[in-house]
């Protein structure tokens, strides 16, 4: 039961041009710098990323758009890459936007063994095209199927050998839900730890859904819109 | 006429004490600025906090603690933080007492459009279709008309929609507005605004009944 | 924001004969013993029970079994109650048994606004009579629906003025999850701290899903099996 | 013949290092028991726990650490505790590597039947059915012939069904069969069983292939 691989070369071992992979984070938050880098270095193509953000220009799954390594996005807000507009709006890149609450839910779905399910969110929309609509209670939803990944690539604060990780603050985000659907999953971590170190209480992921993990290095965590308010 | 905080301001006055509320990007993020010291308020944000405080002091931001602007925030006592499939799980289940989001049309029959203009943007909707989809309480937080002085109240949406029949109230920098069975039901003017005014810059039907009052924002 | 309740009884209030109570535990570890209590107290009866087991004749949901003051139980598992095996041999009792699995699934997916669900579990044996059957990837699944109650009623280790709420081991069960799909839930809670107290990265259930809070008290949390090894 | 601890031990050579695995009431559950120190297994108890370890010293149990048997328990080193929605998610998600449960029959087809039986007995099933829906392994451990010397092996269950064609193992007191499209195929006898012996005690259709060799089970 030792899940430790020696870095992100090593923890993408496996992931060729034209695999789906999932990658944790929001915006820049809580986002699997290692091996974005590692997959960029490995100039595997073709890929389908889902994601909930695209990262920006220059950091982030944007650095894989550069380099033109994505065929399909699978995301819910794409605002912040003037780059991923550019490929979209050409048509050099897919774009399959999804509402951000049933991105989640499918991921879930995906690592719960449950197929599909029925969700409101969309009803009506160019989402609900094509899809099954049923009433429950008078008000419609649409049937939504889980969605797997060859890989998935998360990003934890902490975990140990065995996979069991925990995240800190909002960096959190899709990282659990996505660390359930991969077929493989991959947990980069900032700081790794033994087993018996995280009590068993407060585990975000238990290690059963982590295949391959490591201590990543060099974390940039990037802010976006940094706000702050003065000191008076 | 109102500016964006005007608008913020009105929209503090139908928050409830005890209340969890969720404000999109732009006008609502302002209105957590506004809700009176004395209500407990909870806002959540859909990245993942229940709680979110002011932005932090300079020096003090932390890039594990955002909100679904990207914007570094702070987390309140009694704050939680949680994953996003269970913050989707509160919104989609109606834990939410209230939604207030941006909108670039809404229909007279409360169909909203904020997430798409074909072949120009798009953005995404992020969070936005599951939370008008599931809210049952949706405040729209807009200018009345667009940057061409268009009315963006309109008969019917020409965007692509990221909600159908879901809006239940606009405050605009000119109006508060009910969306009803009928249309667009005036109910309080901002402070110099004429009905006519309101009427020339509202497409949709606008149903004026009896005097109708002025906004009463507080300073 | 303030929820908290003097007391059982107190949070108990509004709960009529007749109504859908969702209760946490599994067998009797996490199960909210003042609120029970204080049910056996208020003689409603004909109540609807959602809850994984039914106690033990003397503890737990048995007390209310005694007094018959529950028409019907939903469960996953009775085989340690007597007296809820004479009840629904003799016909005083209605049972309907469903799978452990999808319980909580459907106790999760009313309080996430998810209406049904595909599952695999039961096709083909009595659970999946009358339900709606569909195939994913080759294999069947049943449709399953939410699970609503009027009220739920958990058991928490630690819980804060604003609902927020700790779990300690095993005890966590079925609380979270029918946390969020009573239309009122109380919490009762070994300990009631202040908000700030509970660090907001390792919350279990947030408080948007609990309405009614107290600090219990003469918690027997009685074993039903004890189990030890020799110190040798 | 094998009593309930040697279908344990003959089970525990099924498990792979490295695998989770989940372990049903009853002579499953022994199994933990003869696990090679060398490996790392992680015991999966429905009701929350991963690394389900030793019963507890006497005086150190918990009444909030229980495994899906009631039974007190302790943590290992490793061990991560969830709620019963995440637990089933596991399963569901086909996340764990063995299920092993008892049985009252099971089908030549690898039907499996083992939470009620009609008008006398009815416990529930617990997880059972999401387990066996699930699980892609799934070993049954019993006896080979019920309390009055009938066939547990059966042609078609009798009993209403815990899962359709899912067992995928079956190891009793007499012997290790596989469940094939023909039927029961014999792969291993329990020490001084014979092939004869076993064929008499199975109703549905036993496939004997070969030489059949006698179980190793260690000490």
């Amino acid at each position: 039961m030792n899940k430790v691989v020696a870095n992100a070369k090593a923890a993408i071992e496996g992931i060729e041009s034209g695999m789906t992979l999932m990658l944790g984070g929001f915006g820049l938050c809580g986002i699997p710098e290692n091996c974005i880098s590692a997959l960029v270095e490995k100039e595997v193509n073709n890929l389908i990323c889902i994601s909930n953000n695209a990262g920006v220009d220059d950091f982030g799954l944007g650095l894989l758009l550069q380099k033109r390594q994505i065929k399909k996005m699978i995301s819910s807000y794409v605002g912040e890459n003037d780059e991923f507009e550019r490929q979209m709006l050409s048509g050099e890149l897919e774009v399959d936007l999804i509402p951000q609450g049933s991105l989640a839910a499918r991921c879930y779905a995906a690592g719960a063994g449950i197929p599909a399910f029925f969700t409101p969110a969309g009803y009506g929309t160019e989402v609900g095209e094509g899809k099954e609509v049923r009433y429950f209670n008078g008000k419609p939803h649409l049937l939504e199927a889980a969605l797997n990944a060859d890989f998935a690539i998360v990003k934890a604060w902490k975990g140990d050998r065995f996979g069991n990780l925990v995240f800190k603050g909002t960096a959190r985000n899709f990282n659990p839900a996505m660390a359930m659907a991969g077929t493989i999953t991959i947990a980069e971590v900032e700081e790794l730890v033994e087993p018996g170190e995280l009590d068993p209480n407060f585990i975000h992921t238990p290690g059963i859904f982590v295949q391959r993990i490591f201590q990543g290095k060099d974390y940039e965590k990037r802010i976006e819109q940094k706000t702050v308010r003065s000191q008076s | 006429m109102l500016d964006k905080k005007g608008i913020a301001k009105r929209i503090a006055q139908e928050i409830n004490d005890g209340w969890y509320v969720n404000l999109g990007i732009g006008i609502p993020t302002l209105i957590a600025n506004y809700v009176p010291d004395d209500m407990n308020v909870v806002f959540q944000s859909e990245n993942g906090i229940l709680g979110m405080g002011p932005f932090p002091f300079e020096g003090e931001e932390d890039a594990d603690l955002i909100n679904a602007g990207k914007q570094t925030i702070t987390a309140m006592p009694g704050a939680s933080i949680f994953d996003s499939a269970t913050s989707f799980a509160m919104i989609r289940g109606q834990h939410i007492q209230l939604t207030v989001l941006g909108a670039m049309e809404v229909a007279e029959n409360g169909d909203i459009a904020n997430w798409k203009i074909p072949g120009r943007m798009v953005k995404g909707m992020g969070g936005a279709m599951d939370l008008v989809a599931s809210a049952d309480n949706i405040i729209v937080a807009m200018m009345h008309t667009n940057k061409r002085g268009q009315s963006k109240l309109l008969k019917r949406c020409s965007l692509p929609l990221t909600g159908v029949k879901c809006v239940k109230k606009i405050v605009t920098n000119m109006a508060v507005l009910d969306i009803t069975d009928e249309g667009f039901k005036l109910i309080e003017r901002a402070p110099g605004v004429s009905v006519e005014e309101i009427q020339n810059a509202t497409e949709g039907k606008l149903i004026v009944e009896g005097d109708i009052p002025e906004m009463k924002i507080p300073d």
